[in-house]
């Protein structure tokens, strides 16, 4: 083991790189997913038929595929378009699709929203039944009902579910490197194993960097059940 | 060129079996771990807590490199500091398995844990009240009632898991995506092989989706759902 | 029918006519019924006869197959789904009746997620718009009422099954509706709780308020209602001054349903 | 893709060896590739693994009197795998460099192609500081972008990196890029000579310095290994003196792949 | 203490001193009681006196602090976790015990993805061996006893609360414990089917069955009982046979507790 190499300042520079793409990425596209999320599970469980198979048609493409292939299509593939090409470079919102980190950025965001819209929207599905009259019976609204009662109670017995999506979405964002320039934390290591040829080295230190963002994230998510799923807490008090 | 095709379906064969075994060791594993975060007992609960974080804690590539090529590395050491010649090769099918397995269990664990939650207390009382053992209780009363509750994460690590078979072929196994990788680089087209590996993939999401409609269905009875 | 001095002549709620189908199985034959201010109407009849159904039709929880429903003289306007059932043809129109008609329902039905003072000040504040201090004093004194104290901050899961029906009668107080529908509000309670919360009732239809109560509790029944009615198979067998009807029923099924009291 | 099948490269060298070894006493090298590396290292539409890399993997096999037996290996594993002896070279491309040597042992070279300058053909070029503003893209972790890191960038010409190189051909399609640095055999066979590539060229001189693009390409084994390594070495030389190399070659290029020195 | 002819001497249920808290929260103080098989035992007292909370902790679905507990003689063996709660030292035995404790819980607790027979037939088939066809007919029996036919096949959530807590009954019966603890058995019936119910238990009692009641019900404390136990805070503040005990309450609290009652 050649550990002295992953301590060179230069490699210790290119990790520290890597950390800040992949904690800028993760936390933009988990913020702007989680938006986009709420909505869509709004339009799954609505009454709507046409927004029901909308978003569902949706998150099936986005959920049956790749986020490899989806960042490759949105990066690569949309920049094929002679269209988009002959907008690019001044016609808002194209001239964003030039941008690696705005198509990384936009990948991420759509593919999380896509699983975490199924996943409250299950939540949602799953709403004891006599809460939702008890609310009706009140003379709420179906928005507020939605709001007040279905939506925090929801949200809340999601939380042990995404917590598995951020995890996910936190090692998913090593495929940020399939557009160029990004340099995560995955990549980082790549970097080092191609040019010394030392893959534990190099992988094991990066390992160690998601193990301690994982950390955090799941001690911030113990903390926030502990807070807000109290009323599922074994009886104790 | 429809060479590339027949091996890409053929590769797509090896994703559906590797995904689906790794799909039991990791429904097992994560029934087991939510078991033992729920139950209550110190060093059961802690060892699930260590399993969980760090598996889902360290990138899939490093733990696949680090469990199959770290282990034959290390075994082979062992060979030859005992004096042997030979050296082992484990089979790279049941480690993509197990390795898959083992992480995606990890997954598992705490969606199962989150559904269990969801079940009312009552109806586990009333079992142990019946004189119903642990294993009894979780069997015919928390599993039959946690599946509805389990499906939307469940469904979203299923699908996960599958496009993470490509893992695979860091093992030598050779899955869709890197034969649609190799096929791409011979005929250096990007984008034709690539998207028909999407496509299987939507194909394969679509019936596992529909499989899982089914279950939903069949253990959504006796239950009401509020209409907001 | 109306014995209650306080009450006007105006009928406050009407119902007409209700008709309720699950599947095959007709539970409601068509029920009719009057309440003026003040009036407290004792519902009984066996289990299973449909007086759970009738109440959540009266507020549209279950969409009856027929009928028709007015608070105030107001009627609430229907049309029927593709099932044959009744809808409200206006959303705002039944939100806004049934911020006037309270329930407590026969499960409770407390939010799981919100402690027992956000359960009673949630309807208040953000339906009604009350100021949330005001809520809160409200909601402080209608638990004092039905006999709780200090458990405002505790989640429904970690209580004794009396303590959450009376959290669920304090909920539907605090909205000060001009119609509280009562579905065995003290079904958990013991012999003397049961007294006191029939005591707030007794008040509150001392007060004016309007009360239409599913019991199995004959004492109530005669004591503080001024009408009663009785269920059967989907059908009212006989109903009226509650003096009269308990103690000297026509019908032969009442006498039978009454004689199985071991009191 | 190619008609002929890989067999004819070892062919020559057949007859040369000792009379006639049934095949099952031959020992097996086990050699990784990587095969997605057109024309170096591919597969044909049938799944046979082909290409330069392979045809002189065959024959080395030969002048060794061994059989080769391919394990395909895709890059991020393929030194682990190596270490852990699921075969016991890699010949896929890899550049010698030496801080690559500090982890493995290499053979001498068996080739070495230049690396050029792509831009828009008609580009004025007298030196790095004549493309300044303009987008390279170059592929991570290569040689060529150890180059363009060292003479282009500090030249003002903006580098990007990218995991792979058909998707610098993808951007300067789409317009994104300007131009790459590329091996020469590569960019020819994967731009130039296509449609994409009409209107692009090559500019500035062969670049093959040592400092950034190491001493060529070698076979990669386990350190310690000298006996193989010495077999190696003697295979090289000797299919390079017996015209088996020159065949090979002219299969795949129109020059000399071996390069100078 | 015991007045029922049938009962033998020996004590079936001997429960010691049990010790509850939630958090700081002491809600039984030391409780004892003893059933001879045969005896029917009303726990009577306000919501909160934790009556449920004592049920509970007698087949250790509450972990007690402190108590003991033995069924026929068999100490069920006991050692503190590190929250200072009593546990079984082996599940075994627990679970053997718990097969003859059967219990009808205050919310019912029906498993919800089972339809009514499946609900009455799981613990006979599947805990205590009972072959499939001959748990199916008891079922049917008793079904049948609490007033409910051409149900089996329904699911509890499309069922009224009476019938809900008939189901339960059902449930308990058909494993034919020795003791049986109900938790306000009635509580969602109408008196005829309150009536009826008591009537089987009543029955049940004459067999021989033990039984441990938790109601509201005087009427049923008075009739059925050969014991009444009145829980106040977390201790008894009074007991005896029945009709001494609630027509001459000793305790100041007791009476105050009866008077409440309108009947
Ligand atoms: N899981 C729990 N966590 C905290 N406190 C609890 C819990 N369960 C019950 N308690 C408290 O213990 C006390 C006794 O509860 P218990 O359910 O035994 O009452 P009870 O006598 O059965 O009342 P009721 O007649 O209303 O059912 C109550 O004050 C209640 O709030
Ligand atoms: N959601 C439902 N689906 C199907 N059948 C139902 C549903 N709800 C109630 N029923 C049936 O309708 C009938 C009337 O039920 P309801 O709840 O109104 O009775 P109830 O008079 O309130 O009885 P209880 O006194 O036991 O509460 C019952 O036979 C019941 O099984
Ligand atoms: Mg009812
Ligand atoms: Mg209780």
């Amino acid at each position: 083991m050649r550990w002295d190499i992953i301590f060179q300042a230069k490699n210790l520079a290119l990790y520290w790189e890597g950390l800040v793409t992949t904690a800028s990425l993760l936390a933009s596209s988990l913020l702007i997913g989680a938006v986009l999320a709420l909505i869509f599970a709004l339009a799954l469980t609505s009454q709507v038929a046409v927004l029901r198979w909308v978003v569902g048609a949706y998150t099936y493409v986005i959920r049956g595929t790749p986020l490899l292939i989806q960042v490759y299509l949105i990066y690569y593939g949309i920049a094929q378009l002679e269209w988009v090409q002959d907008r690019w470079n001044d016609v808002w919102p194209w001239i964003y699709f030039k941008e690696p980190f705005f198509c990384a950025l936009l990948a991420f965001s759509l593919n999380t929203a896509g699983y975490t819209a199924e996943m409250i929207a299950g939540a949602i599905r799953e709403t004891a039944h006599g809460e939702i009259e008890a609310a009706q019976a009140m003379g709420m609204s179906r928005w507020q009902t939605m709001r007040r009662i279905v939506m925090p109670s929801a949200l809340r017995r999601t939380l042990p579910a995404y917590s598995n999506e951020v995890v996910m979405m936190l090692h998913s964002t090593s495929l940020a490197s399939a557009v160029p320039a990004m340099m995560d934390v995955t990549a980082a290591a790549g970097r080092i194993y191609s040019d010394f040829y030392l893959p534990f080295e190099a992988y094991i230190f990066a390992a160690a960097i998601y193990l301690c963002i994982t950390f955090t994230l799941v001690g911030f998510f113990r903390l926030a059940e502990r807070r807000f799923l109290a009323h599922l807490a074994p009886r104790r008090h | 060129m429809s060479g590339y095709f027949a091996s890409i379906l053929q590769g797509a064969l090896l994703t559906v079996g590797v995904s689906l075994a790794a799909l039991a060791v990791s429904i097992l594993l994560g029934l087991l771990g939510a078991a033992a975060k729920l139950s209550g007992r110190p060093p059961l609960v802690g060892l699930a807590t260590v399993y969980t974080t760090l598996v889902r804690g360290v990138p899939e590539l490093v733990l696949m490199l680090l469990i199959f090529y770290g282990g034959t590395i290390g075994i082979n050491h062992l060979l030859t500091l005992s004096g042997g010649k030979a050296t082992v090769d484990i089979n790279p099918f049941a480690a993509g398995v197990l390795t898959i397995g083992f992480i995606y269990g990890a997954y598992m664990t705490e969606t199962f844990r989150g559904a269990i939650l969801s079940i009312p207390k009552g109806q586990m009382e009333a079992a142990w009240a019946f004189g119903m053992g642990r294993l009894q209780t979780f069997l015919r009363i928390t599993l039959p009632q946690m599946v509805r509750y389990a499906l939307p994460g469940f469904t979203n690590n299923w699908l996960v898991l599958i496009k993470a078979t490509a893992l695979v072929s860091l093992i030598g196994l050779q899955e869709m995506t890197y034969l649609a990788k190799q096929a791409s680089s011979a005929t250096r087209e990007p984008f034709t092989f690539y998207l028909f590996a999407a496509g299987l993939f939507l194909v394969y999401t679509s019936v596992s989706l529909w499989a899982l409609r089914w279950l939903d269905r069949r253990y959504s009875l006796g239950v009401r759902r509020g209409q907001v | 029918m109306n014995t209650n001095p306080t009450s006007a002549d105006a009928v406050l709620l009407d119902v007409h006519d209700i008709h309720k189908r699950f599947g095959n199985n007709e539970v409601l034959k068509g029920v009719s019924l009057q309440a003026r201010a003040g009036d407290v109407i004792s519902l009984i009849g066996s289990s299973g006869s449909g007086k759970s159904t009738l109440l959540r039709c009266i507020n549209l929880l279950e969409k009856p197959n027929q009928g028709r429903i007015a608070l105030s003289g107001e009627v609430l306007e229907l049309k029927a789904d593709r099932h044959g059932e009744l809808q409200a043809v206006n959303a705002a129109q039944l939100q806004r009746m049934r911020t006037r008609l309270a329930m407590v329902f026969q499960h409770f039905n407390l939010w799981a997620h919100m402690t027992v003072l956000q359960n009673i000040i949630e309807a208040p504040v953000h339906v009604l718009g009350v100021p949330r201090d005001q809520a809160v004093e409200t909601a402080r004194k209608y638990l004092e009422r039905v006999g709780l104290k200090g458990v405002e901050d505790r989640y429904p899961a970690h209580m004794s099954g009396g303590q959450q029906q009376r959290v669920a009668i304090a909920r539907a107080l605090a909205v000060e509706p001009a119609v509280m529908l009562f579905d065995e509000p003290t079904s958990a309670l013991d012999p003397e709780l049961v007294g006191e919360v029939l005591r707030v009732m007794k008040l509150l239809a001392e007060e004016g308020r309007t009360m239409l109560v599913v019991t199995h509790e004959m004492g109530f029944a005669r004591e503080v209602s001024n009408h009663v009615i009785f269920l059967h198979q989907g059908r009212i067998e006989e109903q009226g001054m509650p003096k009269e009807v308990l103690a000297r029923p026509r019908s032969e099924r009442l006498a039978q349903f009454l004689s199985g009291n071991l009191k | 893709g190619k008609s002929e099948a890989p067999a004819p490269a070892a062919a020559p060298a057949a007859p040369a060896a000792a009379p006639a070894p049934a095949p099952a006493e031959m020992p097996e090298l086990k050699v990784a590739i990587d095969p997605t590396y057109e024309p170096f290292t591919f597969k044909t539409a049938d799944g046979k693994p082909t290409g330069f890399d392979v045809d002189i993997a065959e024959a080395l096999c030969a002048e060794m009197k061994r059989k080769c037996v391919y394990v395909e290996q895709v890059w991020d594993s393929m030194i682990p795998g190596l270490q852990a002896k699921k075969y016991d070279v890699i010949i896929s491309s890899m550049s010698i460099t030496d801080e690559r040597k500090q982890a493995v042992d290499f053979s001498d070279k068996y080739y070495a192609t230049p690396s050029r300058i792509v831009v828009k053909e008609g580009t004025a070029y007298t030196d790095p500081a004549s493309l300044k503003g303009k987008k390279i893209g170059v592929l991570k972790g290569s040689t060529q972008e150890k180059y363009a890191m060292g003479e282009l960038k500090p030249a003002g010409v903006n580098v990007v990196p990218y995991e792979a190189q058909d998707q610098v051909y993808l951007d300067i399609k789409s317009g994104r890029l300007d131009g790459t640095v590329a091996d020469q055999v590569e960019v020819n066979g994967g731009f130039l000579r296509k449609d994409e590539g009409k209107g692009y060229g090559f500019v500035g001189p062969v670049l093959d310095d040592i400092k950034y693009f190491g001493y060529g390409v070698g076979v990669a084994l386990r350190k310690g290994e000298d006996d193989l390594r010495n077999q190696l070495n003697a295979a090289i030389a000797a299919i390079r003196g017996n015209g088996v190399y020159e065949t090979v070659a002219k299969k795949y290029f129109d020059f000399d792949p071996y390069g100078v020195k």
